[in-house]
């Protein structure tokens, strides 16, 4: 099974505080990768570099097998490198559907047209009632974000990242604040979207993520500490000291 | 070479007054993130009682208390109706309210004023002038620099030194906290603005020397306080300063070296200046997601 | 329909003056309309605007005083104009927001202003330039008040089809995106700076046939037409009028020119009643006239089907 | 030309916008009578907002005194005053002109200050043919723009210049001198002109500075203007550029040390003297209006008696305007129906007004104005007055020779 990333020696400082220190693991095809750590440990701010809006201060970049330091994230959204934010970030003021098809029209490359290519914005409004039905969603799609549920915000905003059908999928917190059984959900509409996609999860339930991810890495004050299967990691004494016993103890 | 020091000195008498224009509309954007474009009103409310005090004949140096006090008075009662509404709204918002009042205000200055231009006669010992090098240079502006540097930095031990800073600047970032420690940061809100309204008073009425009061000078100082504020970086009050230096010498020299074309180029200094920094000379350091 | 309807009940019942005033309010909330654009559909508040209006005016001006009225020719040197200027204010501003775009567009539009009123060989200065050509279609001339509003009416409905077109089509929605959460636009690949860009283009250029037209109302145009108080002025029309409404522009700068010709006669405070109105607006109907209207006539559908 | 389908939809507009106190304006509403006994309406655009609104209050104020003192009444015809604001916008005074033409009717439009504003309703009333008196300044309004409804009993800019620098010549520098102005239409034409006549007489001129309109500091240009050591200075500002540019003229000690002349407007009695302390003192301008000119004196007490300043220009610019159509009105008993002749009417014979005995050029209707020479002197009771000191007669523009 090859790499679809691959992060190697990544630092990153804010001022004199280092938020990431020689970080590097790696995300195979297909694959579940839950990224855990407590707060302030680096994993929002590694989310930030692998998807450009942060540039490293040392350390590198490898995509599908190619370096993308230089990219600009747009250019590595269209690559396939797709990601969610921690708050819920939806088009509040438009419906569902033209919330998701903002992705879809993207994906169809026809984000920024002005008329003309009616035949692939129909094929983008297809997959937005395709995403909508399969989503188990009870909504027909005109309703205005604002109008949805908390929890039903958060899945259409993985919907929105779904349309833009992404090799890599980087979840930040997507079932925060979510009743145990909304973020089952959530979690299950990823695993059934498709088997190629390899996804990266920062979730602070720690059962989420070792339900549902076939490896974890274990973040802690910027370093990686420990990454590997959910048997390995728990296991692993470094990891107990540092954040499952702490957990376990409050 | 005096005339290179008379120069620099215009300058520096220019940016204080930039520096004065600036301070109140910089001091409740940085603590208040609120954007008050009726800032001009209460410069030029300021100018007209220096104007008037200067002439009555009541010592000259009580005008700044009575023009802070007066336009503060003015702040507090809008403060309650309608900026306190606003804070929480968008910039466009507080943007469209604070311009719309001044465009009010402007008008009910004119009809209270007149439309003549009126200026001060100021007030014996600023009326001199030095020497340097055979090179004149009024009193009146080495007080405005004296002044301006002053206040910006009395503002700045108040606000970044003292208890009382700390107060408000948490009572912005996180009210909450704020008020389970007892304090009411609605009254401290009120009192920031009430501050910047008061500068914009004092500031006009030492500002009234250099540039009268007439109808219309209202909108020409907020430009000139917002260009200061924005090119120094929002919400940095050491942004604010450096700006009005940077704005004040840049705007003298093209002057001097270029007078027929001055605000063409000064205003392309700018310009390519926002360009290559976008958030301003000094710009605070937000986390964007 | 119930544009058009008005529109042409108009041209058959108003006089010279009042067809001419029409037209004038016609042209100017077009270019209120266009700003709308940027203002209500990508939250970008430029104080630039009338520069993109006026350089156009000028460049119609100045290309019928050397080649003639032609309408065709005029209109088209109006829109390059327009999208000219508009492309360069873009490209400066495409990175900032907030007060720094409010600003560096006060800057550019102030530079521009600078450049007309400099230019006296060209522009006349601080005068203006008097004395033009009238417009011209074929063998016909547009000098008179009756064919000049119908003109100024058809590029009004012109240009507010356009205008919702632009904003129903994909680039639209995306600069809503942008307005809304641009950094998850970001996210989903989307480069920002391009939709600001390419929404400049748009607005310049409608804003730029208007400012073509403008100078052949009076057969004069001055450098008030470029300075930035029009462009405050365009932003008191379109908030009165109706953010984000489109049709609201016009309803705002009709409302703005009806009180500054109708009110100023009786007394000098009609920037008082402007601005009275204009803070009311903000404070009771954050969505203009336009919004207003529209919950009135909502509220007034309810009613009936009640009683129904 | 004017349209006599006069529009019904805004009649009633009207009524709802300004209620029926005002409805005896509205031109529907009174019955066509006989010419004589119809009133005469005149318009009168002018800056009442905007930078020039301290002018345009001085310039309906003077009409005002003539109107009152008339007894509301020219010719025996009474008179109807509309004041309409331009706020200094040719595209609102073009506006504004073409209501008064077009929905109130007026017989006579006057006023104006901005000569942007002037140029632009040039082709407006002309092509209405609408006898029109107007005050804007610019050369070309007697020159390349000059019209047969148009009429103008003010200087133009030219007037001043010229006659500056023939004073300047004579009595204070021929060499050394230095130049400043404000960087718009009428700075350029004040400086342009003296320049133009200083040179031809043989003077010899310095640096030649420019000011963009609307400075707030000038003090490095007052440092470079120090550093020069010019023997005397001609500069033109107008308004609150120049309330600023003598007060620091003064700061930085300038005043006294260097002659300073310019034209009349800079040194404004009502405008800017008032603003700016003793800074102006002993500076010399060349202007149409003195107040201490023997014609005015009639207008001073009464514009004083009114409750205001002594009078500058264009306080007496709206009452000689006011004098001019009272002339013209009187010569043809009240009937301007033939615009022609009552033309050469004024033209025929002198008009008395505040402004002296003004002759009217018959080729482009531009008054011939004797010029003072003011000196800025304290008065008994400590007021700046700008002082005769000499006086030019019959000064003519070279109208469309130029």
């Amino acid at each position: 099974m090859s790499a679809v990333l691959e992060v190697s020696g990544v630092s990153k400082r804010f001022g004199a505080f280092r938020a990431l220190t020689d970080v590097t693991f790696d995300v195979r095809e297909g694959e579940t990768l839950g990224l855990i750590g407590p707060n302030g440990a680096g994993k929002t701010t590694l989310f930030n570099i692998i998807t450009g809006f942060l540039r490293p201060d040392a350390g590198g970049l490898h995509y599908g097998g190619e370096a993308i330091d230089h990219l600009s994230p747009e250019r590595r959204v269209s690559r396939g490198m797709v990601r969610t934010f921690q708050k819920s970030m939806v088009f509040p003021e438009l419906t569902v559907r033209e919330n998701i098809a903002m992705a879809a029209r993207q994906r169809a490359g026809v984000g920024l047209r002005w008329g003309g290519a009616q035949r692939r914005l129909g094929a983008a409004e297809a997959r937005v009632h395709q995403l909508i039905g399969d989503s188990g969603l009870r909504r027909s799609g005109g309703e205005r974000m604002s109008d949805l549920s908390y929890g039903e915000q958060r899945i259409v905003d993985l919907l929105i990242s779904l349309a833009l059908e992404p090799r890599l999928l980087l979840l930040d917190e997507p079932t925060a604040g979510l009743a145990q059984e909304e973020a089952e959900r959530l979690l299950q509409i990823v695993r059934h979207h498709d088997a190629r996609t390899s996804v990266v999860l920062i979730a602070h339930d720690i059962d989420i993520v070792f339900g549902a991810c076939d490896r974890i890495a274990v973040l802690n004050l910027g370093q990686v500490l420990c990454c590997g299967t959910p048997e390995v990691v728990r296991a692993d004494a470094s990891v107990r000291a540092a954040y499952l016993g702490a957990l376990a103890d409050s | 070479m005096g005339y290179a020091i008379v120069q620099v000195l215009n300058a520096l008498s220019f940016s204080a007054l930039l520096l004065l224009t600036a301070l109140g509309l910089s001091v409740v954007l940085s603590l208040m993130n609120f954007i008050n474009l009726a800032h001009g009103s209460f410069y030029l409310l300021g100018s007209y009682i220096a104007v008037f005090w200067f002439a009555s004949g009541a010592p000259w140096w009580l005008a700044f208390p009575v023009a802070f006090l007066a336009t503060a008075l003015a702040g507090a009662l809008l403060e309650r109706f309608p900026f306190r509404g606003f804070y929480a709204r968008t910039h466009l918002m507080q943007v469209l309210l604070t311009y719309g009042l001044s465009v009010v205000f402007a008008d009910l200055m004119r009809w209270g004023f007149g439309a003549q231009i009126l200026s001060p006669e100021l007030p014996e010992p600023l009326q001199g002038v030095v020497f340097l090098l055979d090179m004149p240079f009024p009193v009146y502006r080495l007080f405005l620099i004296g002044v301006g540097f002053f206040l910006a930095g009395i503002l700045w031990v108040l606000l970044d030194r003292t208890l009382w800073g700390a107060v408000v600047r948490a009572s912005v970032a996180d009210r909450g906290m704020v008020e389970t420690l007892g304090i009411d940061t609605r009254r401290v809100l009120s009192a920031v603005l009430v501050l910047s309204a008061g500068l914009g008073g004092v500031s006009g009425a030492l500002g009234a020397g250099m540039l009268a009061a007439y109808p219309g000078l209202d909108e020409e100082v907020l430009i000139l306080a917002l260009v200061t504020v924005v090119v120094g970086g929002l919400g940095t009050f050491r942004g604010t300063v450096l700006s009005a230096l940077v704005v004040g010498f840049a705007l003298t020299f093209s002057k001097v070296w270029f007078p027929e074309f001055a605000n063409v180029v000064a205003f392309s200094a700018m310009a390519v200046l926002l360009l290559l920094r976008p958030a301003g000379l000094v710009a605070p350091r937000l986390r964007q997601v | 329909m119930v544009a058009v309807a008005g529109l042409s009940a108009a041209a058959l019942l108003a006089g010279e003056f009042h067809l001419r005033f029409l037209a004038e309010i016609l042209i100017i909330g077009t270019a209120v309309m266009s700003l709308d654009l940027l203002v209500g559909f990508g939250g970008l508040v430029s104080l630039g605007h009338a520069a993109l209006f006026g350089a156009a005016a000028y460049a119609a001006a100045v290309a019928a005083q050397h080649l003639g009225g032609n309408l065709l020719f005029i209109l088209g040197t109006g829109i390059a104009m327009g999208a000219a200027v508009a492309a360069l204010m873009g490209a400066v501003i495409v990175r900032t927001s907030s007060l720094f775009l409010l600003i560096l567009t006060l800057l550019l539009g102030q530079i521009v202003w600078e450049i007309v009123f400099h230019w006296r060989d060209v522009t006349g200065g601080a005068d203006g330039l008097r004395g033009l050509p009238p417009l011209s279609f074929g063998p016909w001339v547009l000098s008179s008040a009756r064919p000049l509003f119908l003109l100024a009416g058809l590029l009004a409905l012109a240009a507010l089809w356009l205008a919702h077109s632009f904003v129903d089509a994909p680039l639209g929605r995306a600069l809503i995106g942008s307005r809304e959460q641009p950094i998850r636009m970001s996210a989903l690949g989307y480069s920002i700076p391009r939709i600001r860009f390419l929404t400049m283009l748009v607005a310049g250029a409608i804003a730029g046939a208007a400012g073509a037209l403008y100078p052949f109302v009076n057969l004069y145009i001055g450098p008030q037409s470029v300075h930035w108080t029009l462009s405050a002025t365009m932003i008191i029309m379109l908030v009165i009028g109706g953010v984000g409404s489109l049709w609201g522009a016009f309803l705002g700068s009709a409302v703005y020119l009806a009180i500054q010709t109708y009110i100023s006669a009786y007394t000098d405070r009609w920037q008082l009643f402007v601005g009275l109105i204009f803070v009311l607006t903000v404070l009771l109907l954050p969505n203009g006239l336009a919004g207003g209207l529209r919950r009135l006539a909502s509220r007034m559908r309810r009613r009936r089907a009640q009683q129904a | 030309m004017r349209d006599d389908a006069q529009p019904r939809l805004a009649a009633t507009r009207r009524r709802l916008l300004v209620g029926a106190g005002v409805s005896t304006l509205l031109p529907l509403a009174r019955p066509v009578l006989s010419q004589g006994a119809r009133p005469l309406r005149i318009g009168m655009v002018t800056s009442l907002s905007g930078p020039f609104t301290a002018l345009g209050e001085s310039m309906r104020a003077g009409m005002q005194l003539l109107l009152s003192q008339s007894g509301n009444s020219m010719a025996g015809r009474s008179v109807e005053f509309l004041v309409e604001d331009d706020a200094a916008r040719p595209e609102d005074g073009v506006r504004k002109a073409r209501k008064l033409i077009g929905q109130d009717r007026v017989d006579v439009i006057c006023g104006v200050i901005s000569s942007g504003v002037a140029l632009a309703l040039r082709d407006v009333v002309t092509e209405a043919k609408v006898p029109t008196f107007l005050l804007g300044s610019a050369n070309d309004l007697a020159r390349k723009a000059a019209s047969p409804y148009i009429v103008r009993p003010t200087k133009t800019n030219w007037m001043l210049g010229h006659t500056a620098a023939r004073w300047a010549y004579d009595k204070v520098s021929k060499a050394r001198v230095l130049t400043v102005g404000s960087d718009y239409a009428a700075g350029r034409e004040y400086v342009g002109d003296f320049v133009q006549t200083f040179q031809q007489l043989g003077g010899r001129l310095g640096r030649q500075l420019w000011t963009p309109l609307g400075s707030a500091d000038f003090g490095p240009l007052l440092t470079t203007i120090a550093s020069e050591r010019p023997d005397m200075v001609f500069g033109f500002f107008a308004g609150s550029d120049a309330v600023r540019f003598l007060r620091q003229w003064k700061e930085y000690r300038l005043a006294g040390r260097i002659p300073l002349v310019g034209p009349g407007a800079f040194f404004d009695q009502e405008d800017v003297l008032p603003a700016v302390g003793d800074a102006a003192l002993g500076a010399v301008n060349a202007f149409n209006q003195s107040p201490t000119a023997p014609a005015s004196a009639n207008f001073n007490r009464a514009y004083m008696a009114a409750g205001k300043p002594l009078p500058g220009e264009f306080s007496t610019n709206g009452y000689v305007c006011g004098q001019t159509i009272k002339a013209v009105l009187e010569r043809v008993e009240g009937d301007l129906s033939d615009w022609e002749k009552a033309r050469a009417a004024l033209f025929a014979e002198p008009v008395d007004t505040a402004f002296g005995r003004i002759p009217f050029d018959p080729r482009n209707g531009q008054a011939i104005l004797d010029i003072h020479v003011n000196e800025v002197r304290r008065s008994a009771d400590g007021k700046m007055i700008n002082t005769v000191v000499h006086t030019y007669e019959s000064v003519r523009d070279p109208g469309p020779d130029a």
